[in-house]
Parts: C-alpha cells; sequence; structure tokens
C-alpha cells in the first residue's frame, strides 16, 4: 500500500509517451465513413462475414423484429390509421417465420416415432434426442458466433479506423477479458439470453401444439400392439406422460414417453414438456425483467443525474418519495397492486407481465438510484464539472456528457444484479399463483406444480427450474462482479446497501 | 450540527414518508378498481345488500372524506376490523395472534446470517485470494442466488423426509416439531419449549435469511478488505501493535459501519420474502395474513397491515440512523474546526 | 548489481564517528514492486545513515521513493512490495531487515516511530484520541487504566495541546489538522522511541501550523535526544530543519551533504535545478530556470543515469554508465552520483570510475 | 465586457475604505469587488450558523495584471474566486465590470461573462473529464459558444495545444496519457480557448512538482505577456505569489487583511497576520539566522468568527486593555490560550457515551476546565484584576456555562481588537496603494515593537 503514495501514478499512465501509431496523419479529423473508405479491407471483410450470419437466419430475424409489438393491440389503438399499417407488418413477420433459416425447426426436426425399423419423421432419420440436440448445438454456435463476430468487429475497428490509439475504455475491457469471473458470468447470461430469443425453436416441441392448445394439435406416434402409426391428440398423450411421483407416472431427464417423444428435462406432473415450458418462461423472464429494467432505470439514472447535479431540495424530494415507496414491501406491494389490477385491460397485455414489468419498475428504482446515487455525487464534485458550468455548459449537457458515462458502468453492475432479483421475484409471484398468468409458462409456477414430487422420482419438475434460475442469478452476478473490476479496479465499491438490489423483494 | 441534531432530523424525514406511504396505499385500495362491497357480498350478487354495504362502508362519500377518514383512523392507531377473512375480527387481534410469528421468524433470520455471514466474510476477507476466500465467496454467491421459495419447497421435502434419505429423522431429533406448521410460541422460557420453538422455525429462519448471509458475507469481505489499506491500520502497526489486535481493534470496528445499513436494509427486506415462506412452511404470520387479505380484497386489513408494514419500515431506518449515530463518530459532524 | 554496495565509501568513514553513534544506518536498500505489467525499482540501493540527536533529511519529488523507503525502515511494506535480501537496515546492532513480524512489533513505537503525512486518516476514526495513545502505553509501557490516562494527558500537553484533559476524550474528526498532526506526535512520542520518521509531516498542513509543528519537533528531539529522519518535498522546509540531506531522484541517492554545502554549493545538476526552480529564491517577475520533462517511472534496474533524459549537462556516457556516489566539494560528506565527478578527473576517467569495475566493457 | 473601458465607475458608500487607494489607477481597473460576501446556509431544519466563507472583501482588479490571493486553507480564497466567475453565488455586495453587476447577471450577459471569465482549477487530476480527448475538452467552450465554424475550432484547439507546450498529435490523447505538469497545460489551453480577458488560476500549481510548478509558471507569465490577460492569481504558496503577482491580497477568516504592491508588501508588510505568515514560510537557505513568530493555535471556525477583528485569537500584536501593559508577554498568552480553550469548549459536542453519564449523574460533561486552568496558570501569579475575572470564569465554567465565562473574560480583560472589527485602512506612503486591517494602524494603538517587518514581537 505504501508503494501507491509514493510510486503510483506513473505505472498507470497506460500509453504515456507512446509514438504515434502507424496510421497515416492524413486520416485524422475525417469522419468514419471516410477513414474505411480509404482502408475498405477489413471493413468490408467484416460485412461479408456479418451478412452471411443475417442470411442464414433472414426469416427469424425479420419475423423476430416485427413480431415483438403485440400488432393486434396496437392495430386497435387508432383504428383506420395505424390498423392497416399493423396488419401489413403482422403479415411480413408471418411470411418471414415461414423462410427457413439454419435453426428452424423444419430444418432439424426431432418428432417423429420408432418403428421396429428405426425412426421415422425425424431429419436424417437420427433419433429425436440427437436431433434436438444436434438443433440446440446449431442454436448455440449461431449465437456465439454473432459474439465473436461482434468482438471481432471492435478490434478491426480499434485497431483500423478509430482515431486515438488508446481510450480509457480499452482499459476496462481489457480487465474484463482477463476477468474470469466476469466472463463466465458474461456466457452464462449470454446463453440465457439465446435461450429466451430462441425459445420456440429450442424445445423438442411448441408451446403452441404442447402447453396452450393440446387438444387442437395432433401427433402421430407407433402403436407396439397394433403395428400401426397412429395419431392422437397432444393432450391425450399428455394424460399418459405424467410425473407424479409414484410407479411408472414418471417421465424424468432425457428419457422418452411411450408416445416416443424426447423430454430433455422431463415432463410436468400434467405431462407437459418441461424443457419447452423452460424455454418459453425463459422468454417471459427475460422480457419481464428487461422491461422493468428499463423503466426502473429510466427513472433511477435521471433522477441520479438531476439529484447529483443540483443537490439540495432536489435531492430531499427523491429521497423521500423513493423512502416512501421503499417503506411499503415491495413483493408485498406487488401482490397488491398486481390483484387490484387483475381485471384491468392493462393486465391483458403479455397475460399480465406488462403490469409486472411497470410494477417491478416503479418499486425497483429506488433501490438503483441508491446505487448509483454514490457514484453520481462523487462525479459531481469533480472539478471539470465546475469547469463546464464556468464557460456556460448548459446543465443538460453536462449531465450528459460529463456525469452519464461514468455512472453507466455503476449502473450495469447495479441492473445486472437486479435482473437477477427481478426474475427471482417473479417466479416467486408466480409460485403464488399470482403474476403471469396460466398457461403462459412461468418458472415459478413448474416449482410450485413440482412442490408435492420434490423427495420422489419426479424430484426434476421443482428441482430443474430451480437450479437454472441459481445459475442464470449467479451468472449475473458474475458478470456484475466483472464489470466492477473492470470499471473500477482499485476500490471496491461495495459501501452501503447497494447490494439488496439483487434481492427481488425478497423472495 | 451535532450528532443528535443529525439524528433528530433523519426521525423527522420519517413523517413525510409514513404520510406518502400511507397515501399511496389509499389511492390503490380505493381508487383502484378493487370493490370491497363486492368483495364482502362473494359473488350472489345480490344488489340491495350490495348498496347497504357500500353506504355503511361510507363508500359513497366523496373521495376525499374517505381518505381523511382513512388517514385519521391509520394515524391515530385505530386499524378497523377486517371485513373477510375473518369477518368482524378487529385488526389489533389479528397482528396479535399472526405477528408473534413472523416477529420469531424474522428475529432468527437476522441472527443467523450475522452469525454465520460475517464471520465468514471477515475470514475471507482477511485472507483474500485463497482457496478458502475463493470457497466462501462463490459459496456466498450461490447461496445467495437461490430463491427463497424454492429453497422451502427444497427444505421441506427433504426434513420431511430425512428419515428415508439420509436415515435420520429431523422431525424426531432433539425435540419432536412438526416441519409444516405455525412454531408453538407458548411458553418461551422453558427450555424444551424454547428448543422446539426454534428447531420448528429454523428451516424457515436460514430459508429466508439466505440472501442476507451471502451478502454480509460479500460486504463484510470488500470492508475489511478495504480498512486493511486504511491509514490508520498502518499507523497501528507502524506503533508496533500486534497483528491480531490490528485486526481486531482497528479493522473489524470500522468494517462494521458499511454493514449497518446491510443489515438493517435486510430487515426489512425479510417481511416481503416472509410471504413466499411463511406459505411454504404453513406458518401462518403477518404475510401469510397480508397474502389472504389482497386476494380475498380484505380492504380495511390490506390498509391496516400495510400501515404497519411502512411504520415497521420506518422503523427499522431510525433504528439504522441510531445505530449509527453510536457507532460511528463522525454521523453529522460536518468537518468545522 | 551489488557494486552500488560502496564499502569505499561508507559515509563518514572520514569523521571518525563509529558505528556506535549511528542510531540507524541504511545500507543498499532496495525495495521493489511488482505490479502486473513491470516491476518498479521505487528504492534502488540506497545508503545513508543518521547519527544520535541528529536530523537527516531525505528530499524529493513524488515519486522518488522517500515514503517507500520510510516504510521499508519499519517493515511496513507489503506484497506486491519486497525488500531486497541483500538490503541491510540497522538499528542497534541488529540487520532489521531479517526480523520477523513479531521481532519487527517489538521495535515499532519503541524503537523506531513514525509520524504520517495526513494525521487525519491516520488515526482511526472511531476511537477517541486518547484511546489511541493509550494503546501506545499499553503495549509498550505497560501502563493501564487510570496512570495511561494521566500519561496521555501529559503527552498531549507535552506537545502542546491546552485542555489536554478534555481532549483526551474526543475523536479525531474534533480536532483541527495541526492538532491531529500532535496527536500522532503525542501518539509517537508515547513509546519513547529513539528515532523518528517524519514522512511529509508538514505536507498536508498550513504555513502557520507548519511552523508550529517544525518548532515541536525541534523541541522535542533537543529535550529527547532524539533522532530524526525528515521526509519532505519542500526544500525550505528541509533547511530549516535538517542537519544533513539526501536528494533522491528516481529511487536513487543522487547527492548527500551537510545541509549547508549542499544549499550553498549543489553538485549534482538535479539539486541545482531542483534549488533554481524554487521561486521565492529569485526576485519576482523573472523567467524561473525549470527542468524540462517529468520524473520517470524506475520500472527497471539502473544500467544509465536516471535524470540525463532531463539534464542539461548530459553527454553520451550518460545514458551508458550508471554512476555511483563520489565524493565532491569541501566538505568529506559531501556525495553526489554524476558522471561529471570527481571535479579532479577528465570527463573521460570520470566515466572510468564509476564504470563497473568488474565488467569495465560497454554495454 | 468586449474591450472598451467605461473607465469611471462611481464610489459607492461600500467603496469608501479602499477607493481611494486605488483612485489613481481608476482608468485601469477591470473589476470591482465591493463589500462581497458568500456565506454556504447549511441545509438544516434547525438554521445552523452559515459558513462565512467570504465576509465583506472589497478590492478592484486592474487590467493586465496579476492579483494575488494569498492565505491558509479555509480563509475563503477559493470561495471568492469562485464567486467571482459565478461558481458560487454571492450572498451579498456586488462586483462591477463595465456597470454590470456580474453577481446578479443572467441570460446571455451572464453567458458573455462565462465567455470573458476563466478559470483554472487546482487538481488536474479532477479538472479533466478523462472520458474526453484532450480535443474535445479545449474545444468544448468553443462548441458552447459557438465559436466560428467546427473546421476553425479544430484548429484553434491544435494551436492552442502547440501554445501552451504540447503537441498538435496530443488532440487526440486522452488526460490519462499526460503527467500532472502536461493535464495543467491542457486545463489552461481550455481556459484560453475562448479568448477571455479575466482568468482565475485557482492554485494552478499547488498540485505539482516544483520542478514543473516552475514550467508551468513560466507559461502563466508568457501567456499574460502575449495575450494581454488579466489574472486572479489564488495562492498558498508565499514565494509563488510573490513571484508572480504585481499586487497581493492577503485573506484570512473571510476577511481581507492586507492588500498591496507585491513587493512592497512582501519586504514591508503593515499587518500582523501577514507578518506572522511571511516569517512561518521556511526559505530554502539554512544560513539564514531566523527569527520567527509563531503563531498560536488554529484559526477559528469561519461558522464563528470572533467578534473583534478576525485574527484577534492569534494575534500577536493584540492591543492589551490599558492598565495590564505590565503583564509579560507569556502570563497575557496563557490567558489568551485559556480564552481559546473557553471557545473550543463551548462548541462541542458531548459524545454519546457522555451525555449518558451525564444522565445517569456519574460525570459533568467535560473534565474541570481548572486542570486546564492549573496547567496554564501553575507557575504564574497576576495581579488580582487578572485573577479575579480568571477565577469566576473558571467558575462559571465549572457550572456548564463556557458562553458566560467567555464574556467575563472578554468583557474584564479584552480591548478594542475583541469588540470592534477593524477596517480596511489606508497604509504605507500616501500612493502606495497599500491598505491593512488592524487597530493599530490608528494612531491610539501604534504599536511601538510592530514599525518595520524586520523586528516582529519579541
Amino acid at each position: 500500500m505504501g508503494a501507491d503514495t509514493d510510486v503510483g501514478s506513473g505505472s498507470t499512465r497506460t500509453g504515456e509517451f507512446r509514438e504515434e501509431a502507424s496510421r497515416p496523419e492524413g486520416d485524422r479529423d475525417l469522419p468514419l465513413s471516410e477513414r474505411i473508405t480509404r482502408n475498405p479491407g477489413p471493413a468490408a471483410t467484416w460485412a461479408a462475414v456479418v451478412a452471411v450470419l443475417i442470411a442464414a437466419e433472414f426469416g427469424a430475424i425479420v419475423s423476430g423484429l416485427l413480431s415483438v409489438p403485440p400488432w393486434g393491440w396496437v392495430g386497435g389503438l387508432v383504428p383506420g390509421v395505424v390498423e392497416p399499417v399493423a396488419a401489413l407488418l403482422a403479415t411480413v413477420a408471418e411470411r418471414g417465420a415461414e423462410l427457413p433459416t439454419i435453426t428452424s425447426r423444419s430444418v432439424i426436426d426431432n418428432t417423429g416415432y420408432q418403428t421396429p425399423s428405426g425412426w421415422e419423421g425425424t431429419t436424417l432419420g437420427l433419433s429425436p434426442a440427437v436431433a434436438w440436440a444436434l438443433r440446440v448445438a446449431v442454436i448455440y454456435t449461431y449465437s456465439f458466433t454473432w459474439l465473436l463476430v461482434g468482438w471481432w468487429g471492435y478490434t478491426l475497428y480499434r485497431r483500423h479506423y478509430r482515431i486515438p490509439d488508446w481510450t480509457p475504455r480499452d482499459d476496462v475491457v481489457n480487465r474484463f477479458r482477463r476477468h474470469s469471473w466476469g466472463l463466465f458470468g458474461l456466457t452464462i447470461v449470454f446463453a440465457f439470453v439465446v435461450m429466451a430469443l430462441f425459445a420456440p425453436v429450442l424445445g423438442p416441441t411448441t408451446v403452441d401444439q404442447n402447453i396452450e392448445n393440446p387438444y387442437e394439435n395432433r401427433i402421430d406416434y407407433y402403436n407396439d400392439e397394433t403395428g400401426q402409426v397412429e395419431s392422437i391428440f397432444v393432450g391425450e398423450a399428455n394424460g399418459d406422460t405424467q410425473s407424479r411421483g409414484q410407479g411408472d407416472n414418471n417421465v424424468g431427464p432425457l428419457e422418452y414417453d411411450q408416445y416416443d417423444r424426447f423430454h430433455p428435462f422431463g415432463t410436468l406432473p400434467d405431462g407437459k414438456d418441461l424443457f419447452t415450458f423452460m424455454a418459453s418462461g425463459a422468454r417471459v423472464s427475460l422480457l419481464v425483467g428487461l422491461t422493468s429494467l428499463g423503466i426502473a432505470g429510466g427513472f433511477a439514472m435521471v433522477f441520479a443525474m438531476l439529484t447529483a447535479y443540483y443537490k439540495g431540495l432536489v435531492d430531499l424530494g427523491v429521497v423521500i418519495a423513493g423512502d416512501s415507496i421503499q417503506a411499503m414491501p415491495q413483493l408485498l406491494f406487488i401482490i397488491l397492486a398486481s390483484f387490484v389490477l387483475s381485471d384491468t385491460w392493462i393486465a391483458e397485455v403479455y397475460n399480465g407481465g406488462l403490469v409486472l414489468a411497470i410494477l417491478f419498475g416503479i418499486t425497483g428504482w429506488p433501490a438503483l438510484w441508491r446505487a448509483v446515487r454514490g457514484p453520481a455525487l462523487q462525479v459531481s464534485e469533480r472539478e471539470w464539472i465546475d469547469a463546464a458550468k464556468s464557460y456556460g455548459q448548459r446543465p443538460r449537457v453536462t449531465m450528459q456528457k460529463h456525469m452519464l458515462p461514468y455512472v453507466v458502468g455503476y449502473f450495469l453492475i447495479y441492473a445486472s444484479l437486479s435482473l437477477g432479483g427481478v426474475i427471482i421475484g417473479i417466479a416467486g409471484l408466480s409460485f403464488l399463483g399470482l403474476g403471469i398468468e396460466a398457461p403462459v409458462p412461468e418458472w415459478g409456477r413448474a416449482v410450485s406444480a413440482g412442490q408435492p414430487y420434490v423427495a420422489t422420482q419426479s424430484w426434476h419438475i421443482s428441482l430443474i427450474p430451480g437450479i437454472l434460475v441459481v445459475i442464470i442469478v449467479t451468472g449475473f452476478n458474475a458478470l456484475g462482479d466483472g464489470v466492477r473490476d473492470a470499471i473500477d479496479p482499485e476500490s471496491d465499491i461495495g459501501d452501503g446497501g447497494n447490494e439488496n438490489v439483487a434481492a427481488g423483494g425478497g423472495a | 450540527m451535532g450528532r443528535w441534531e443529525y439524528f433528530l432530523k433523519r426521525v423527522l424525514l420519517m413523517v413525510p414518508i409514513v404520510f406518502l406511504g400511507t397515501t399511496v396505499t389509499f389511492l390503490i385500495l380505493r381508487v383502484g378498481p378493487i370493490d370491497p362491497a363486492a368483495a364482502i357480498i362473494g359473488p350472489s350478487g345480490d344488489t340491495e345488500a350490495y348498496a347497504a354495504i357500500r353506504d355503511s362502508l361510507g363508500l359513497d362519500q366523496p373521495l376525499w372524506i374517505q381518505y381523511a377518514e382513512f388517514m385519521r383512523d391509520l394515524l391515530t392507531l385505530q386499524l378497523g376490523e377486517s371485513w373477510v377473512v375473518v369477518r368482524g375480527q378487529s385488526v389489533w387481534e389479528l397482528v396479535g395472534v399472526y405477528g408473534p410469528r413472523t416477529l420469531w421468524l424474522g428475529f432468527w433470520s437476522i441472527l443467523i446470517p450475522i452469525f454465520v455471514g460475517l464471520p465468514l466474510g471477515f475470514y475471507a476477507g482477511l485472507n483474500p485470494n485463497t482457496l478458502a476466500d475463493y470457497i466462501a465467496s462463490f459459496g456466498g454467491i450461490v447461496w445467495r442466488a437461490m430463491p427463497n421459495f424454492w429453497l422451502a419447497v427444497i427444505f421441506v421435502s427433504v426434513l420431511t423426509q430425512s428419515d428415508a434419505l439420509f436415515g435420520f429423522s429431523w422431525g424426531d431429533w432433539l425435540v419432536e416439531t412438526q416441519i409444516v406448521t405455525p412454531p408453538d410460541l407458548s411458553g418461551l422460557w422453558e427450555p424444551t419449549q424454547f428448543l422446539g420453538a426454534l428447531k420448528a422455525i429454523l428451516p424457515a429462519a436460514l430459508v429466508l435469511g439466505s440472501a442476507s448471509m451471502g451478502n454480509e458475507m460479500r460486504i463484510g469481505r470488500t470492508a475489511v478488505l478495504e480498512t486493511k489499506n486504511a491509514n490508520y491500520v498502518e499507523m497501528a502497526k507502524a506503533k508496533g501493535v500486534p497483528g491480531r489486535l490490528v485486526v481486531w481493534k482497528h479493522m473489524f470496528r470500522n468494517a462494521l459501519i458499511p454493514l449497518v445499513p446491510v443489515i438493517t436494509g435486510e430487515a426489512f427486506l425479510l417481511l416481503g420474502g416472509s410471504v413466499l415462506v411463511e406459505t411454504v412452511f404453513a406458518i401462518n404470520g403477518l404475510g401469510y395474513l397480508f397474502f389472504q387479505a389482497t386476494i380475498n380484497g380484505d380492504v380495511p386489513l390490506v390498509g391496516s397491515l400495510m400501515f404497519l408494514f411502512i411504520l415497521l419500515s420506518v422503523g427499522i431506518n431510525i433504528l439504522q440512523d441510531f445505530l449509527y449515530t453510536v457507532i460511528d463518530p463522525r454521523v453529522g459532524y460536518d468537518g468545522g474546526a | 548489481m551489488s557494486r552500488h554496495a560502496r564499502d569505499d565509501n561508507v559515509p563518514l568513514n572520514a569523521d571518525a564517528t563509529s558505528s556506535r553513534d549511528l542510531a540507524l544506518e541504511v545500507e543498499n536498500l532496495r525495495t521493489v514492486f511488482h505490479t502486473e505489467h513491470e516491476q518498479i525499482h521505487a528504492v534502488d540501493g540506497i545508503s545513508f545513515n543518521i547519527r544520535r540527536g541528529e536530523t537527516v533529511g531525505l528530499v524529493g519529488e513524488s515519486g522518488s521513493g522517500k515514503s517507500v523507503t520510510a516504510r521499508s525502515i519499519l517493515g511496513l511494506i507489503e506484497s506486491p512490495g519486497e525488500i531486497d535480501p541483500a538490503s541491510a537496515i540497522r538499528f542497534e546492532g541488529d540487520n532489521i531487515t531479517e526480523y520477523t513480524e513479531s521481532e519487527y512489533e517489538s521495535i515499532r513505537g519503541d524503537g523506531i516511530a513514525m509520524v504520517f503525512q495526513d494525521p487525519l486518516s491516520t488515526l482511526n476514526p472511531v476511537y477517541t484520541v486518547g484511546n489511541q495513545i493509550k494503546e501506545a502505553l499499553s503495549l509498550h509501557q505497560d501502563l493501564r487504566g487510570t496512570a495511561a490516562t494521566e500519561r496521555a494527558i501529559e503527552l498531549l500537553e507535552e506537545v502542546g495541546i491546552p485542555d489536554a484533559a478534555r481532549r483526551v476524550t474526543e475523536y479525531p474528526h474534533q480536532f483541527s489538522g495541526g492538532m491531529r498532526q500532535r496527536a500522532v506526535i503525542a501518539m509517537a512520542l508515547a513509546c519513547a522511541p529513539e528515532v523518528l520518521i517524519c514522512d511529509e509531516p508538514t505536507t498536508a498542513l498550513d504555513v502557520t501550523i507548519q511552523a508550529q509543528i517544525i518548532d515541536l519537533l525541534m523541541d522535542i528531539q533537543a529535550e529527547r535526544d532524539l533522532s530524526i529522519l525528515f521526509i519532505t518535498h519542500d526544500m525550505g522546509v528541509i533547511a530549516e530543519v535538517a542537519d544533513r540531506v539526501n536528494v533522491m531522484y528516481a529511487g536513487e541517492i543522487v547527492e548527500s551533504a551537510p545541509v549547508e554545502p549542499l544549499f550553498a554549493e549543489p553538485k549534482h545538476p538535479y539539486t541545482r535545478g531542483l534549488l533554481r526552480s524554487i521561486p521565492s529564491t529569485q526576485t519576482s517577475g523573472d523567467r524561473l530556470e525549470t527542468i524540462k520533462g517529468e520524473v520517470p517511472t524506475p520500472n527497471e534496474p539502473a544500467s544509465s543515469c536516471r535524470f540525463a533524459p532531463r539534464c542539461p549537462k548530459s553527454f553520451e556516457e550518460c545514458s551508458e554508465v550508471a554512476p555511483i556516489p563520489t565524493a565532491v566539494g569541501d566538505d568529506p560528506d559531501h556525495d553526489a552520483a554524476c558522471l561529471l565527478y570527481p571535479e579532479s578527473m577528465t570527463t573521460d576517467e570520470a566515466v572510468a570510475h564509476h564504470r563497473p569495475a568488474d565488467d569495465g566493457g560497454e554495454q | 465586457m468586449s474591450g472598451e473601458s467605461s473607465g469611471g465607475s462611481e464610489t459607492s458608500p461600500e467603496m469608501r475604505n479602499i477607493s481611494d487607494s486605488n483612485s489613481t489607477a481608476n482608468d485601469d481597473v477591470l473589476l470591482s469587488v465591493r463589500d462581497l460576501k458568500t456565506h454556504y446556509e447549511e441545509r438544516s431544519l434547525f438554521g445552523g450558523d452559515p459558513v462565512r466563507a467570504v465576509d465583506g472583501v472589497s478590492f478592484d482588479v486592474r487590467r493586465g495584471e496579476t492579483l494575488g490571493l494569498v492565505g491558509e486553507s479555509g480563509c475563503g480564497k477559493t470561495t471568492l474566486g469562485r464567486t467571482l466567475v459565478r461558481l458560487e453565488e454571492a450572498t451579498d455586495g456586488n462586483i462591477v465590470i463595465d456597470g454590470d453587476d456580474i453577481t446578479t447577471l443572467s441570460g446571455d450577459a451572464l453567458q458573455r461573462w462565462r465567455r470573458d471569465a476563466q478559470i483554472v482549477f487546482q487538481d488536474p487530476e479532477s479538472s479533466l473529464n478523462d472520458r474526453l480527448t484532450v480535443g474535445e475538452i479545449i474545444r468544448e467552450p468553443l462548441n458552447v459558444h459557438n465559436w466560428k465554424t467546427p473546421a476553425e475550432r479544430r484548429q484553434r484547439v491544435r494551436n492552442l495545444l502547440e501554445r501552451v507546450g504540447l503537441r498538435e498529435e496530443h488532440y487526440y490523447r486522452y488526460p490519462h496519457q499526460f503527467s500532472g505538469g502536461q493535464r495543467q497545460r491542457v486545463g489552461i489551453a481550455r481556459a484560453l480557448a475562448v479568448e477571455p480577458d479575466f482568468v482565475v488560476l485557482d492554485e494552478p500549481v499547488s498540485a505539482l512538482d516544483v520542478s514543473v510548478q516552475a514550467q508551468i509558471l513560466n507559461l502563466l507569465m508568457d501567456l499574460q505577456e502575449e495575450l494581454d490577460l488579466t489574472y486572479l492569481f489564488i495562492a498558498h504558496d508565499l514565494s509563488v505569489v510573490r513571484h508572480i503577482c504585481d499586487r497581493v491580497a492577503v485573506m484570512y477568516l473571510g476577511k481581507i487583511m492586507e492588500f498591496g504592491p507585491t513587493e512592497q508588501l512582501f519586504q514591508k508588510p503593515e499587518n500582523p497576520y501577514t507578518r506572522s505568515l511571511l516569517s512561518a514560510v521556511p526559505t530554502p537557505d539554512p544560513t539564514v539566522e531566523r527569527d520567527r513568530t509563531t503563531l498560536r493555535g488554529t484559526p477559528p471556525s469561519p461558522r464563528d468568527p470572533p467578534n473583534g477583528c478576525v485574527f484577534s485569537t492569534r494575534c500577536p500584536a493584540k492591543i492589551r486593555p490599558d492598565g495590564f501593559e505590565e503583564l509579560s508577554e507569556h502570563d497575557w498568552d496563557a490567558i489568551e490560550v485559556f480564552r481559546e480553550v473557553l471557545r473550543e469548549r463551548s462548541r462541542t459536542d458531548p459524545s454519546l457515551s457522555e451525555r449518558a453519564r451525564e444522565l445517569l449523574g456519574l460525570e459533568t460533561r467535560l473534565p474541570d476546565v481548572e486542570e486546564a486552568a492549573g496547567e496554564l496558570f501553575a507557575s504564574r501569579s497576576f495581579p488580582s484584576d487578572v485573577q479575579e475575572p480568571i477565577q469566576q470564569s473558571i467558575e462559571a465554567a465549572n457550572d456548564g456555562n463556557e458562553e458566560h465565562a467567555r464574556e467575563i473574560i472578554t468583557a474584564a480583560l479584552g480591548s478594542v481588537c475583541d469588540r470592534e472589527a477593524p477596517s480596511l485602512l489606508a497604509t504605507g506612503r500616501t500612493d502606495s496603494g497599500r491598505s491593512s486591517r488592524c487597530h493599530r494602524h490608528k494612531e491610539e494603538y501604534a504599536d511601538p515593537d510592530a514599525s518595520g517587518s524586520d523586528s516582529p514581537q519579541s
């Protein structure tokens, strides 16, 4: 420690006196497009790779982007004007979904049945387990390729197109790259996001077929007794594949059921496929989590800037508002509010997801705000803020340019922690039967459904969702730790109750 | 500004918080689409009785009068009666029945993390980047990442069938207790009764305190790491204070300061978490009562309970400021000589 | 590396001071900090000593390694820092670099005490000043309870704190800056040390308070026959307090001399530049002489003169040969590490004098 | 403030004290500060005393000069500088430039002042946003004030970089890549970007090493000459001030104690505070025989400045009331220290344990003042007119009434210095432009000992 007082600063000046990079002087001051035109090679290669990646998933990307907004609902808002457009976009989305992609279910099909001569209906006659695993592998390979291509693009930019040869962010990025715990977190979180994004094609079957409308869909299976391929309602099949602990009443992880359906995670007590349920549940959790984080984070950051810049009464006002909200136990408040709002139109959007997101958002901002308030206040005390004031910079620009970039890093740390908290919170509510309405999958409901069977052979129903939550929340924590160490290697900022943002209201 | 002036100021700040929080509760209950009269009547839909109830409850009065009465009643601690859950029972009586169980649960779920999480965190902070540190830190994170309700489910199942699973019966161990039942809080002064009540609550308290334990460990670790590099620690060494005394006297006391808000903050989170844990362990406590009141539309019970929770949270805040004022002599000091 | 072990000019041979008169002797001290990218030779082979009752100054700019020297003497260097095992710090006849932690504890405070730069952060905020003085008393003087309190009050009075009986019950934040430093000094005196290391004790203070603290330290030294190692960056302060001065630059002592010849006839170009860049020594309004460039970080072993890139008198060999301390000037104690000396020689001879004897060749 | 000087600013009543001494140079006046006060109100429910950081300051800044502002930490010099560039709001008084009062400017007029006046900060680590390149940092003021075209701005930044001793290609470097001295150069370039007339230099070199400090001082002097700048140079280092400033104001506890041309002030300080301050500065010359006036104690809190002269609690030349001339210096010192003890005690906030013990009746709040008094007065015997009030005061303090104890002593042993705040009086030769705030300058209190700088009291 003694060293810092006397030796310190020299070693932290990474690029001092470094000779100019070999880039020609003439490139300076040109806009990025010009810089690329002058040296198109690296950018062109990268763009080509990106184009291939996009082409491989073109249909899914189009339909994915366009199907996020609920068009029916949007169209209903302003009939006449918006409606035709919305309808058109919805159609485009549907058409897009039909375009073949390397990850679509039809490309590697895992549904089929086993006849004495082998597998029928699956791609290349592979067993459903192998076909499914292959599809999952393709999906994850594809996704992680994107990640690598993104990183590659960044390094290309850094090497060939960026004017400064060193920026403070480089240090942050480099520190994060060396932070194996943080990288572990990033991997987990990314895998979770991929699970949510590709939920419809990841499962061995679909939510529509297996969970929501089992009596409108039929499957073919090979009847050993009759030696015939027969067809049955999925709902009826499910009735025979329940997992209820005793006797034969169980389809465990990595098992086939009697209709030759493969269940990577086993089945639920009502015979539905747990993996499909989980993948779709991941999508719901992530969507609600991100929306609520967007709301809470927006409030938190705006308030953090305002309170740090103006201090005094503004700060006092936000303190009182925040404390008032926090004075009501978050989970209890959400239970109350979501019950009160349960019969209103807003509860219909995303099967109650929007209500949950809003509630977690408005009850979550005080904790996030408190977490970033310290760093915001700290940066507001820096002399460059005074400097900006002294030459008449507008407050909004000062906050945006001189304060926000510093606080964003800290925000990411706590955002990562609190996203884990929200995921737990949502699951807790659905465990109680509140929040996301059945039959839309939500992880907490699986835990609840499996509760009676934990100590039986059907242990998987409760255990697997729980373990997934633990892994994902740990991943978010690790990511937060990595970001923290990357942006602020010197001081551990674990002060105050900031870590409580991760608590998810105590669920 | 002196320390006690600072403290008083903090206490005064709590007044608008109670007021605002209660107002929000009122708005949700009375302005929202919930209809208490319908909840009382039930699904039968007798319109005459419905109108009578609305009248008798004052629901037809202007909103601001309802608001004034609502606030007046709560602030004078007239918490009223339950309408639906236990019709006619006064809220105070209900709190008297359900409250102690939650308190008992909360007490242990605060205490256990303090005595497990803190020492682990301090130990990890003193021996950073060792295997023990990694294990403790990783364990803390994973432990904290477990959802309470899930952990509770696992605990219940494992303990109820501990005999079959491990050949050891938790229920019969030491004192005979049930696992999924409210603890018997009568006669706590008798050792066996106390032990029984403690054992009955222990799994639930462990679950409810899981997040706190992880938090306290992590923050305890960083706090120790921070004080380790403080100049006064170097000074203490320079004047020849032996290593162990430096740790106990100069590091731990300072490391405790940032932990105060963590611990009090968690005490409050337990209230929210108690709903789930009480539900799984069938401990009929306040969280469970609140949940029942909510899904049954028992407006006065919900309102009064929420008001009590707000008071409790404000009380915890005041306790936190009090602890701060006691533990940190610099509080409220403005630096002028 | 070890050629700096200066057997030919261990200071003061000429003065015939026997080592019994030395309170502290530092020989060839090297302290290295290992960082992720590099090794920082914060202190790189310095030697000096302190006689009984004497004040020796260690002066240098930030990054010169003077604070690390102080911490090395007290054994407060922790990982990633490390003292080279070939270094020797002799106190009361023992080489204390070989001490175990518990042996060190017995001389810290008791034999060698230290006053730090920032008095606010060196006092533990949650204990009263009295408590912290009493801690030192109970450790080294075995005083406890009322006796310790009374002694603490006496000590506070001794360092010029009025109303000491009340002050012992107060917390550090209730003291003003100057009072805090007085309290730290009282704490250092609590165990009656023989050597007091003052690491920039007045830097954080205003001039009028600085004057009070310097007066106090000088009074205490006279009363107790203390040996003081006084570390500062302020040439004015050093001129006032020190008997002998060592000038540090980038981990090395570039010049050492009794205070008067040093200020009257600085020999090393760095010392000269430093003295001339201080405003008050000139009449106002003129341009100041400056030393171009910045203090380097000593991140590799010295294979040349570290000051050469900034030196107005540097010549080719300066970047090839690391100079060794050489007697300069009239005073026998006056050494400088510079290829310009000894003055009696021609440049080539001088370079040869500094060139390592064993491998004599060019790099 | 476009360059033409309006010249004749009327002499307002507040200007009385100082305008005489400055009247000769009225045409050159760039900026007049009159009775300026900047107090920080504490955000407290119970009011509480405001910090009187700047408490009634008047002076003129002449065009093209370097005006030094020296004092110890907490004397309000930085607040004063910040008030001039409107980083703090003045509580009272005005700052007049070309007939405009800066303290009340708003809108476009304020924006113009924000261009004409710039500030260079002390800490080069903290004054540059380290997420922006040096080019962006220097360019920002140009953007704010819409200076010419973007291309011209870029060129200007390049020129500025060269001008302050950096290189053009540093445009795309980040502050992290620079040393303290280089960063300070960037800070100076930023301040000069919009061609200001007036620059507040807030301790611009105190965070730097001596050898680097000299480089920056030289740069500042060159720039001033070249660009015809007016500097307000704030520093605690007297030698730096002597080196660079034309005139100097010495501040103590929110007030200007002495004002005058640098050389005269340094060679022959008039005010006891200036004298003590100068004598406390160590000179890098071991042969100088020191005859130092070491000041006792620390400056009082700016929340609660003394009633009379702000320096009265530490003044070595404090006037004694009539009839006490015989008391020895040491005796008198002991009394002053005792008053300091009472003052400190009356401001003490009892700790929790003290309060608990007091409630339980175990112990009084503070140890008996007698012990402190005993220590102070042990070897002294006072005449009864001194002894009596001291004894009464000790008794009052023992009863827990420190305020009363202080009153007793002040009534009996206080002088004009304790009762009456001196005003800034012209001193020295008539046209020297010097002034000092001390009762000693009045004929009736003239101190025979303190006539010259070279013989401060023994």
